[in-house]
């Protein structure tokens, strides 16, 4: 990325174009890994050369859920769980726009599960980029479906007793035509997968590994940001096409990541078209 | 604006309340309704898809109530009309969106064919009991515009008017009917497009970069955009500025809050209709909405005939609540029989209304057919005889 | 009588389980004439919601052996149903699948010609015409279910041997019965006989097969049978177990031995 | 009865109203709360999480408010103490299953600590908004019953009450607190379980056959059974007969209303005097009332100070239990006094209700606030002299304009985070 300088030869940040500059310092704590998934995105919106006039991004509530106020787009900031299904409208009503959701996994797996498995079996056009960072970040750190047995939440003080999701599994077996995972360090592989999904038709959903250096890490004792990062250089193994049901993240355990589906399927929009001119034809 | 001719079935038709709803959705120029199938509003959603292909307009069926409103609101932000059908436990299920959209100020219609509640009720029998909810059922203080018809007829007319009310104000705007509107069929007459007026988007039309989405214009609302047009906009359910940017102090909850009501209340006067009948000399005024409506006419006739000086003022907005009108007619009449399909809900406003002037009477048709009228003619016989104003609501048990 | 309440019946008679101990939250209303004579306590809950119901039922009194019906095809409910399945919630989830399945087997389904020609086919379906319903199998697989099994409500003794296995099951199990009806949540006496019997003449019982491929499509023929079997700890055994770790004597367990 | 000492954690405390009230919850036999993060309640869920176990009870977080909801009537249904904790985006997604659990009568306790709304609002700051919707969020008719509490110490005293109410009338209780009355951290002192009343579950001990899950009892409420017990319980959230059966033809519908629906308004209606608390101060003489609930009547009783500084005769009427609606109170007081004084937080919601009881015999000022904050003793003051010198009777709420609303809205006030 090249740097860019004002009319007047000031040096100016690289993604100001992409981003409200008006709203930055942004919420984010230091050390969390949300920054660097936004950065990939702004990069991935170059990088794929899509119209940004015809991207509009749609976050729910939470931490990741405040990207959509920092990306300078068309963007909603929705009510919790609901950024799906905010989309699903948006995508339907103007089928030439590309909806991206960028939501955290609270808030998409948690209580938006339901639109989440609906949406993909729908094969609705839109990508949804979900950060995992293992916990409800914005409330205080209470237990996600997404932390991993045994580890410790305000919500879970003697260890989590429920085991958590696999989210490319369950985005697999609904329908989704696109499935990656990569964790923050992962940045221009993560920042390819983005361009690549942005440029694909269908539900695609691209998980992000994400450091919580103020509650996840320091409930669990494991570190800040930085000693976060240095597991996931360790202990992350890429593994292009590994069957989704072998994606499970234990607490502290290997993190397979790389891109697993990328399929084709015919979306919402397309089936609904088809039978539309198929009763106009009809009648 | 007038109608755009296309699909619009101008013409004298047999069609019951739901038909007539998707009719005068698709004359007010809605291409989109999102919902999930709930007994008595399922025929709205049929007809409308039923209908899609000729107009072009998009159906989907969401996975729950939830999702529908919440793709409704996302649908009009790329400048589509939208409506979305339900009833009771699915309008209990859309209370959070109804704060979004007015949070967001998305204009977009919801049509509650109320039926027998609470819970899941009697799903196929008349209800009216959820006005109130219309009103205060989503968290937080907002003002919401609600309709209720009392015919087929009606129901073409008021979905017209509804969304060019929600375009006007932009807000969420509520069609509460009941299920014997909904079912019952009746002559309905489609005037041709070019009699029909369709309240027009109010669009931004300044330059790109300067658009603030929440910023008021001289009629108090803020103009609109489409996605998708380069403006790049914001918006936020949080408390926001003008810009559409989240501040979360008590300065801002009232910069953004308080207007939300205003821009309501200022406009009460040009929102609120409603139809009054003999009047003028009543002793004992019957204030009604919904099937019950039809119902008081009839009983109107039978009064006079006995002699007994009996008007009607039906309320064809319920909310805002026609306070001003109430409030006169207490002062001139004895009492006001209230029949609602509820426990007593809108009866509450109307004794509000009242200031002690007048005796206020609720018949509850909850545990009657719509069209019983002995049981409101002996109400208002027993009021007839009452002294003095009582304070509080009367019931007469039968 | 409704086969799958027929089978229930059996299904309850051979596992040996005292029907008082059962506990049904369902989102179909079934009749209670039906249920009457099961024994069971029946709770018709509002729609979607009954597993989410049936894990409160289940934590109230980890005695009780819970057994949602669930009849939206995972719209409404969706959610619970994932997230039920992910914590290996102690519940058997019979899933009626109501969708009408246009074509199998590469031969069109004996629907009603009206009906055919009709925009929208049901008056109550889960899904529009367009859309692919949930492999609910695969689903199910992939939040963590222990148990899985489908069959057409005309297999009843297959059904009710699974019904009898599941019910001795600790952890989420599902059983998906096939029973075609043009309605969902209202009732679901009005099945569709001639409609079943084409779904259960064009079924092949593959026991074993990998969720995965047990899609229901329109040129191959249903596939039904015993899917899944296997062992996880449920969400109340692993909710002692870490607890007893964390907190020593302290804490006493949830449920005692039945938990 | 008394409550069982091994819940209740005896001592004196220094906890946010949060914290006290997952306290008060165990203190009163609590055994089972679902719940689903959500500031500012979230506390009251973690405070239960972590002392529940050891007193044998449960906390699960489920996946969302309609889970938790929808799980608390279940376990209330096998027969043990329930609550669930939210906030207002919560509350609106619990409506429909609030009217799923007061048509089956479940007992069952909502701990709302109120936020700014609409919508997404301001999640951590205060606000009094929901209080219309608590009593008409669900579709239909039913009656259920809301407290507000004002300091921690009463949400620990409110929310065991709560849960007796609960027991006794068998509806949902809603303790209608706020962020500010949440996250307020003051001295909690936990009585000795034998100092704490509590109201057992009426279950029923008759023969088997002869239960009716909804046959009236005692003040119109049916007893209740465990499931599993071996009544064959057929319950549904259909309008129901007094076996719990469900009626769907027109002609039955008529009767059934009377005998459910109807008993569902009566049975607090009813029995209104004996639910409603209220605490009164100074009303004997006074010419106007300052009537509040919740944070808002701390707020009060500065303004209430200085007005009486001044010399003007006010009065307090504090609505500890706001639904059902102390109409009789109110109405008797008009009568008697200049004015009603309403501070809310909120832009008109309980007004409404003592402009309607008041029956145009005194005037009814509105002292609004959109939340986020709290009002200023001096917008209570200035409404309270101007209430004293009026002598003239408005008919409508007349709403008082706030220094906020000045500063917003006259003097240019800049926004700034």
């Amino acid at each position: 990325m090249a740097t860019l300088k004002t009319k007047s030869n000031e040096l100016i940040h690289p993604m100001e174009h992409l981003l409200r500059m008006d709203r930055i310092p942004h919420i984010w704590c230091p050390g969390c890994g949300i920054g660097t998934a936004v950065t990939a995105f702004a990069s991935a919106l170059e990088k794929s050369k899509i119209d940004l006039d015809k991207v509009c991004i749609v976050s729910g509530i939470g931490c990741t859920g405040r990207v959509a106020g920092y990306v300078k787009l068309d963007s909603f900031h929705t009510t919790h769980g609901r950024a799906i299904a905010f989309a699903t409208g948006i995508t339907l009503g103007n089928p030439d726009l590309k909806v991206v959701v960028f939501s955290g996994d609270g808030d998409l797996i948690s209580i938006g599960g339901n639109h989440f498995i609906h949406a993909a079996r729908r094969n609705i056009n839109m990508l949804v980029i979900c950060v995992n960072n293992f916990i409800y970040a914005m409330t205080g750190g209470q237990v996600a479906p997404t932390t991993p047995l045994s580890a410790y939440a305000t919500t879970s003080p003697f260890g989590c007793v429920e085991p958590p999701f696999n989210i490319p599994y369950i985005a697999d077996s609904s329908g989704a035509v696109y499935v990656a995972r990569w964790t923050a360090l992962h940045i221009r592989r993560l920042t390819n997968s983005m361009a690549e999904a942005l440029n694909k038709p269908g539900f695609s959903v691209i998980e992000v590994i994400s450091p919580c250096a103020m509650y996840y890490s320091r409930i669990n004792k494991l570190g800040d940001g930085l000693d976060m990062m240095k597991f996931y250089h360790d202990n992350s193994e890429i593994k292009h096409g590994e069957d989704t049901k072998n994606l499970d993240i234990g607490f502290q355990t290997k993190i397979t990541v790389g891109k697993f589906v990328d399929r084709e399927r015919p979306t919402y929009t397309e089936s609904y078209k088809k039978w539309l001119s198929e009763i106009k034809r009809k009648k | 604006m007038k109608a755009s001719t296309k699909g619009i079935l101008t013409g004298t038709h047999n069609l019951s309340g739901n038909e007539a709803c998707v009719e005068g959705a698709i004359a007010a120029g809605c291409r989109f309704l999102s919902g999930y199938p709930i007994q008595p509003a399922i025929e709205i959603m049929q007809r409308f898809l039923e209908r899609a292909p000729e107009v072009e307009a998009t159906y989907v069926q969401m996975e729950d109530e939830i999702s529908a409103l919440a793709a409704l609101l996302g649908a009009v932000w790329t400048g589509k009309k939208g409506i979305t059908a339900t009833s009771g436990p699915g309008l209990s299920l859309m209370m959070e969106h109804i704060g979004l959209g007015v949070m967001l100020e998305t204009p977009c219609v919801i049509v509650d064919v109320q039926r027998v509640g609470p819970s899941i009720g009697i799903p196929n029998s008349p209800g009216q009991g959820d006005m109130m909810q219309a009103r205060w059922g989503s968290h937080g203080d907002y003002e919401i515009i609600a309709l209720s018809p009392s015919s087929p007829q009606e129901m073409f007319d008021f979905t017209i008017k509804a969304f060019n009310l929600s375009e006007r104000y932009r807000t969420p705007v509520a069609i509460m009917a009941d299920e014997y509107v909904a079912h019952i069929r009746e002559k309905v007459v489609i005037p041709p497009a070019k009699e029909i007026k369709i309240e027009p988007r109010n669009y931004y039309k300044g330059p790109k970069d300067k658009y603030l989405p929440f910023k008021r214009d001289k009629n108090f609302i803020p103009p609109m955009v489409d996605i998708g047009n380069g403006y790049k906009f914001h918006v936020t359910g949080l408390t926001h500025d003008d810009q559409g940017y989240p501040i979360m102090n008590e300065e801002c909850q009232e910069y953004n809050v308080h207007p939300l009501m205003w821009k309501i209340r200022r406009y009460v006067d040009d929102i609120i209709e409603f139809q009054e009948t003999k009047t003028e000399d009543a002793e004992v005024v019957i204030v009604s909405y919904g099937a019950p409506s039809r119902t008081a006419l009839k009983a109107i006739k039978q009064a006079r005939k006995s002699g007994i000086k009996v008007g009607s003022l039906k309320l064809d907005t319920v909310w805002p609540f026609p306070e001003k009108r109430i409030t006169e007619l207490a002062k001139k009449v004895k009492a006001f029989v209230v029949p609602e399909m509820n426990y007593g809900q809108i009866v509450l406003e109307v004794e509000r209304c009242s200031y002690g002037n007048a005796n206020v009477v609720f018949v509850s048709y909850a545990e009657k057919e719509v069209d019983n009228i002995d049981d409101l003619l002996s109400a208002i016989k027993q009021v007839i005889k009452e002294k003095e104003a009582r304070k509080g609501i009367i019931e007469y048990h039968t | 009588m409704n086969p799958i309440i027929t089978a229930f019946a059996k299904g309850i008679k051979k596992s040996g389980v005292k029907p008082s101990r059962i506990s049904v939250p369902s989102d179909i209303p079934f009749e209670p004439e039906v249920v009457k004579h099961l024994g069971v306590d029946f709770f018709h809950t509002i729609r979607g919601r009954a597993i989410a119901f049936g894990t409160g039922l289940k934590l109230g009194n980890p005695d009780l052996i819970v057994v949602p019906f669930i009849g939206d095809m995972m719209t409404i409910g969706g959610n619970h149903f994932v997230h039920g399945g992910r914590r290996n919630m102690d519940l058997l989830i019979i899933c009626v699948n109501n969708f009408v399945y246009r074509e199998i087997g590469g031969k069109s389904a004996p629907i009603q010609k009206c009906e055919k020609e009709q925009t929208t086919t049901q008056k109550f379906s889960p899904y529009s015409t367009f859309e692919k319903p949930f492999n609910a199998t695969h689903l199910a697989n992939s939040c963590g279910a222990v148990y899985t099994a489908r069959w057409t409500a005309l297999h009843t003794d297959e059904l009710a041997n699974s019904i009898a296995e599941a019910l001795n099951k600790r952890g989420f199990s599902v059983i998906e019965v096939l029973l075609p009806g043009p309605n969902y949540y209202t009732s679901i006496k009005e099945t569709d006989s001639n409609l079943l019997n084409f779904y259960y003449k064009n079924s092949v019982i593959k026991n074993g097969e990998a969720p995965r491929f047990v899609t229901i499509t329109p040129k191959e023929k249903i596939i039904v049978g015993k899917f899944i079997d296997k062992e996880r700890p449920t969400f109340i055994e692993q909710y002692n177990a870490q607890l007893s770790k964390t907190l020593g004597d302290k804490f006493t367990p949830h449920g005692g031995k039945n938990g | 009865m008394k409550a069982n000492p091994r819940n209740v954690n005896t001592g004196i405390y220094y906890i946010d109203g949060d914290v006290a009230s997952g306290q008060g919850a165990l203190a009163a036999g609590c055994r089972f709360i679902g719940g689903y993060p959500i500031t500012p309640s979230t506390e009251a869920a973690e405070a239960f999480a972590k002392i529940a176990p050891k007193a044998g009870a449960v906390f699960i977080q489920m996946e969302d408010e309609l889970a938790s909801i929808a799980s608390v009537i279940g376990a209330s249904c096998a027969g043990v103490k329930t609550m669930t904790i939210t906030s207002g985006p919560g509350y609106s997604l619990m409506m429909e299953t609030i009217g799923f659990g007061a048509m089956l009568e479940t007992p069952f306790v909502i701990l709302n600590i109120q936020r700014g709304g609409p919508s997404t609002g301001a999640p951590t700051k205060t606000g009094q908004a929901d209080m219309m919707q608590s009593r008409w969020g669900s579709h239909g008719d039913y009656e259920i019953i809301a407290i507000a509490p004002e300091s921690p110490q009463e949400l620990f005293d409110y929310t065991i009450k709560a849960f007796n109410l609960a027991e006794k009338y068998r509806c949902p209780v809603m303790i209608m607190a706020d962020e500010c009355v949440g996250h307020m951290t003051e001295k909690v002192v936990i009585p000795k379980a034998d100092e704490i009343e509590i109201e057992p579950r009426r279950f029923y001990n008759g023969p088997r056959d002869k239960y009716l899950p909804f046959k009236p009892d005692k003040d119109l409420v049916p007893k209740m059974v465990k499931a599993g017990d071996g009544y064959k319980l057929y319950i549904t959230g259909h309008t129901h007969d007094e076996k719990g059966y469900p009626i769907l033809t027109q002609n039955s519908k008529v009767k059934t209303q009377k005998s459910t629906t109807r008993r569902l308004v009566d049975k607090i209606k009813l029995n209104a005097d004996k639910i409603i608390e209220l605490k009164e101060e100074n009303t004997d003489d006074a010419d106007v009332v300052v009537v509040s609930y919740g944070i808002s009547s701390r707020v009060a009783v500065r303004g209430i100070e200085k007005a009486r500084e001044k010399g003007i005769k006010v009065g307090s009427l504090r609505l500890v239990t706001v639904w059902p609606f102390p109409d009789k109170k109110i109405t008797e007081l008009a009568k008697k006094v200049k004015a009603f004084v309403v501070p809310e937080i909120n832009y008109g919601q309980v007004v409404f209700d003592v402009e309607r009881c008041s029956h145009g015999e005194a005037n009814v000022i509105l002292i609004p606030h959109g939340g986020a904050g709290v009002h200023h003793p001096d917008d209570i003051l200035s409404a309270i002299e101007y209430a004293s010198k009026e002598n003239k009777k408005i008919e409508g709420i007349i709403e008082h304009k706030t220094k906020l609303e000045k500063l917003i809205f006259e003097e240019g006030y800049k926004l700034k985070e």
